[in-house]
């Protein structure tokens, strides 16, 4: 089975050797986070101009929609990790899977609180059971069903099993609400960048977005990297490197 | 033929079969009319006639808006391509309700008129400054921004 | 030896779970008597203005019986972990899938079925139009074997732990949104006079390939859930 | 960029009462998250140090080494 | 590991473990256990508390992962399709209904096994002991005659491997020896079994296989 695996994946796969590289990226990915993120806020909070209609109130878009993205974005690693730590039971993919949950809840939920917080003024009302707003939520539980999971067992590995089938159930759920909801017409406005065509979003306003949204992927490794190795000190606490590195007198 | 294999012949039979019928109900279930909102016109030609309370869709027709001074009650008139509805709302209104925006009203007819329990404006999804929004009205006169489809995959 | 048929299997699966069901009539009884209690409270919440009552019917009905289901979900396999059945059961050689689906089925007979039965009296209760009624049924008896399967896999995923009650619910609530909402959408649908077959074809859709699914990821949880 | 303008800045057009609570929730969320796992690993660092402490000890207590169950 | 060579080389071999290992929690429980067990034998699992026999029974029923080494069934790297049907599992929880009667618990058994040749139901309870309670649930048993009821399934059911966690437990002197008396007809058959016990076991029907559990 691991012979579909290529060889440096498959080195990396074992959690010393990857609490060393995540730990030697994981500052510099923090770095470009910080950095971006910087940048983004300067241009989207000075340098954009406000908006035709919206004044400035549709700031809000370049905390929000990264966010967004950002929640499915994770949900996707997190899926690709659970399917993989399913089917060639990799530890490394359980914790990616079970690690990026958390980052993924805390995105879901700045990205309905901060939709809330431009609801209000711009639609008037805080919260309207619309299909994107409404799959974002279930998105949030689904997130929460699968740390609550995680947690719910003893024996750590057999807990992100369970949770990574319960994440896999979820891929298919979430665009299955989006439609249901749906029914009921939509107030949410449609995408503003397209893959296809131009994007309707003035350049001086979407440099900012493109940046911000760099910045959360970054956070989210470095996040992620984080976790991952802290996640792998607990796991691997019977075994010798982990003693070598607690013992050890530089926390590395 | 092995039952291993047979066994999972028969899953995938299964699931093939399960998945005709679905899609069978599924496209039967699309040819269904299936509406939630009502424009003007509709409302004008009886199709909702049968609901007590309806969701009524439309834009805000321009110069239409009238406060009143003592109280919260507003009136404005909702139109569609031919057809034109008065609303009445007492509440308060969102920022982005103005003339020519789409807006969306839950409420019920009374007479001739609706009576709304709740006015939701919907924006769009285009964001530019204001300089640049003029610019494109100027060159494109009363051209309304194009309301753009609902198919997009990012939140 | 002889090895035996399918059906022979299934049959005795299902003449197993209904016979223990019936031994334990009381807990047959329990559900209905939730849903019946909180359906009651509604008019003591909301007060009895009959309008108000009518338009929430259909809605809290279905609620209720959500509810109530999710009541007795967690038992569907926790004695058969805790006597070791469910060990007999994944070991014998039929295919595991089909066995669930069948206790799945028998879940599904002794618990949704006598609420679907009461259902008209719940809905009756909350005044809902007699002419909507069959309509509520048809959702229920489509609505509900959904909730019972997606209940199913949940159940199967947290075997493995202790507490698992309120667990269950938060991961069930996202399962069962597109049930609820199609649901309550045929019912609202016949209640304002619409067409209310879209939303009833939909559960169809979606109730035909859980039959199949289900039972398979059920089976697969189960597995991964004994697995320790 | 003068007090006036830095003024007009904060007040984001009337705004600000949802734009700032905004980017507040952003921040604090993010950083609650940043932190967290740091926490948790000096927490068990702390204790798997302690374990092995305690093991060590153990074992110079009883000069030939226990088997240890597994 | 010590696997004492036995009388019965002649038969086929129908399980065999290689470098057999289980981890918990990245904790061995068991590593490098090698046996083969042939048809017509009897495996002895011999180990203290936390050995793990119980492990190893589950890992050998199909119901654990084998986190490292192999297992073989016929000479073929084992899958779950190739025993389905050919091994009985008694574990600590005896899969008894307590609701349910005796005969109506060996009733689903056989719904899902089917019979071994020339059993019966009544036989099958008449063997074990249980004549008279073939209408008294479960629940009001002994524990040594649930014990009793669910050895009544090794009568019943067709197999040719027995996995048998602590058979002994809860019996009494002719409990036992009704345990060995099964074991001795089942190997006569050319059945083999994997018995694990923490006690002192006097099996009269030729020396068993011993194999040593430890870490």
């Amino acid at each position: 089975m691991s012979k579909w695996i290529p060889l440096w994946l498959h080195k990396l796969s074992s959690p010393p050797t990857f609490y060393r590289f995540a730990g030697a990226l994981r500052p510099w990915l923090l770095a470009l986070a910080l950095l971006t993120g910087a940048i983004a806020l300067y241009g989207g909070l000075v340098l954009a101009p406000a908006d035709y209609q919206q004044g400035d109130a549709y700031r809000i878009i370049f905390i929000h929609v990264p966010s967004a993205w950002m929640s499915l974005f994770i949900y996707g690693v997190m899926g690709f990790a659970a399917f993989v730590a399913l089917v060639w039971r990799i530890k490394l993919a359980e914790v990616v899977a079970m690690e990026s949950a958390p980052i993924g809840a805390a995105f879901t939920f700045i990205t309905l609180v901060t939709g809330s917080l431009w609801g209000k003024p711009m639609w008037g009302t805080w919260w309207t059971w619309d299909a994107r707003l409404t799959s974002e939520l279930v998105l949030l539980f689904l997130y929460l069903g699968v740390i609550g999971l995680y947690h719910a067992f003893e024996d750590r590995r057999q807990g992100a099993r369970a949770a990574a089938f319960l994440a896999l159930i979820g891929i298919i759920n979430v665009p299955i609400v989006h439609f249901s909801v749906n029914w009921w017409n939509t107030l949410h406005q449609g995408s503003t960048i397209r893959l296809l065509g131009p994007s309707t979003i003035a350049p001086g306003m979407l440099w900012p977005l493109l940046t911000m949204m760099l910045a959360t992927k970054f956070y989210y490794l470095a996040s992620l990297f984080g976790r991952v190795r802290t996640d792998l000190l607990d796991l691997e606490s019977g075994k010798d490197w982990v003693r070598t590195i607690a013992t050890g007198s530089t926390l590395q | 033929m092995n039952p291993t294999r047979k066994r999972r012949l028969i899953v995938v039979l299964l699931v093939v079969a399960a998945a005709t019928v679905a899609v069978g109900l599924g496209v039967f279930a699309l040819q269904q009319n299936m509406n939630y909102l009502f424009t003007p016109s509709q409302v004008q030609s009886g199709a909702a006639s049968s609901h007590k309370t309806f969701r009524l869709g439309g834009m805000v027709k321009a110069g239409s808006i009238q406060r009143s001074k003592t109280s919260l009650l507003a009136t404005f008139t909702v139109v569609d391509a031919d057809g034109a509805m008065p609303v009445e709302y007492t509440g308060i209104l969102p920022d982005l309700f103005r003339d020519n925006q789409s807006v969306i009203a839950t409420g019920h007819m009374d007479n001739a008129h609706f009576v709304a329990t709740e006015v939701l404006a919907k924006h769009d999804e285009t964001y530019m400054p204001k300089e640049l929004k003029d610019a494109m009205a100027k060159a494109h006169k009363d051209k309304p921004m194009p309301e753009g489809s609902d198919a997009g995959g990012s939140p | 030896m002889s090895r035996p048929g399918l059906a022979n299997a299934c049959a005795a699966m299902l003449r197993r779970d209904l016979t223990l069901a019936w031994r334990r009539r009381g807990d047959i009884a329990m559900p209905v008597l939730y849903a019946l209690i909180v359906t009651m409270l509604f008019p003591f919440a909301l007060g009895p203005e009959d309008t108000l009552l009518q338009r929430i019917a259909g809605g809290v009905v279905l609620v209720t019986i959500l509810l109530a289901m999710l009541l007795a979900l967690d038992a569907m396999f926790s004695s058969d972990i805790e006597d070791g059945s469910l060990e007999q059961l994944v070991l014998a050689p039929q295919p595991l899938a089909l066995m669930l689906a069948v206790k799945i089925l028998a879940h599904w007979l002794t618990t949704a079925l006598p609420l679907i039965v009461i259902s008209p009296l719940l809905a009756g209760m909350l005044h809902l139009p007699t002419a909507v009624m069959p309509v509520l049924v048809l959702a229920l008896l489509l609505s509900t074997p959904m909730l019972s399967l997606l209940g199913a896999i949940l159940v199967a995923l947290t075997a493995g732990t202790r507490r698992s009650g309120m667990l269950l619910a938060l991961m069930l609530l996202p399962l069962c949104v597109p049930v609820v909402i199609f649901a309550a959408g045929a019912v609202a649908a016949s209640q304002q006079g619409l067409p209310w077959l879209a939303p009833i074809a939909w559960l169809g859709a979606a109730l035909v390939l859980l039959l199949v699914l289900a039972p398979l990821a059920c089976a697969a949880a189960l597995r991964i859930a004994l697995d320790a | 960029m003068n007090g006036g303008s830095l003024q007009h800045f904060f007040a984001m057009g009337g705004y600000a009462g949802y734009l700032w609570p905004a980017y507040a929730v952003f921040f604090v969320v993010l950083f609650v998250d940043f932190l967290a796992p740091l926490l948790r690993r000096r927490r068990l660092l702390r204790e798997l140090r302690a374990r092995l402490a305690r093991k060590a000890a153990r074992q110079s207590r009883q000069a030939p080494t226990p088997t240890e169950p597994a | 590991m010590t696997a004492a060579p036995t009388a019965a080389t002649d038969n086929v071999i129908l399980l065999e473990t290689r470098e057999l290992g289980f981890y918990r929690q990245d904790e061995p429980v068991f590593a490098s256990l090698n046996f083969r067990l042939r048809s017509g034998e009897l495996g002895l699992i011999e180990g203290d508390n936390g050995s793990g026999k119980t492990t190893l029974m589950r890992i050998l029923a199909g119901l654990l992962h084998v986190d490292e080494g192999e297992l073989y069934w016929h000479g073929q790297p084992l899958q779950r399709e190739h025993c389905v049907g050919e091994v009985l599992f008694l574990g600590h929880q005896l899969g008894l209904k307590a609701d349910l009667s005796p005969s109506e618990n060996l009733q689903v058994a056989v719904g899902l096994h089917g019979y071994r040749a020339q059993t019966t139901l009544s036989a099958a309870l008449a063997e074990v002991g249980l004549s008279g309670y073939d209408d008294e649930p479960v629940r009001r048993l002994s524990a040594g005659q649930k014990k009793r009821a669910a050895l009544a399934r090794l009568v019943l059911l067709p197999a040719t491997l027995w996995l048998l966690d602590e058979p002994y437990a809860n019996l009494d002197r002719t409990g036992i020896a009704l345990v060995n008396r099964l074991l001795e007809e089942h190997l006569a058959r050319d059945g083999a079994a994997l018995v694990t016990s923490h006690g002192a076991v006097s099996f009269h029907g030729g020396e068993p296989q011993r194999i040593r559990m430890h870490a």
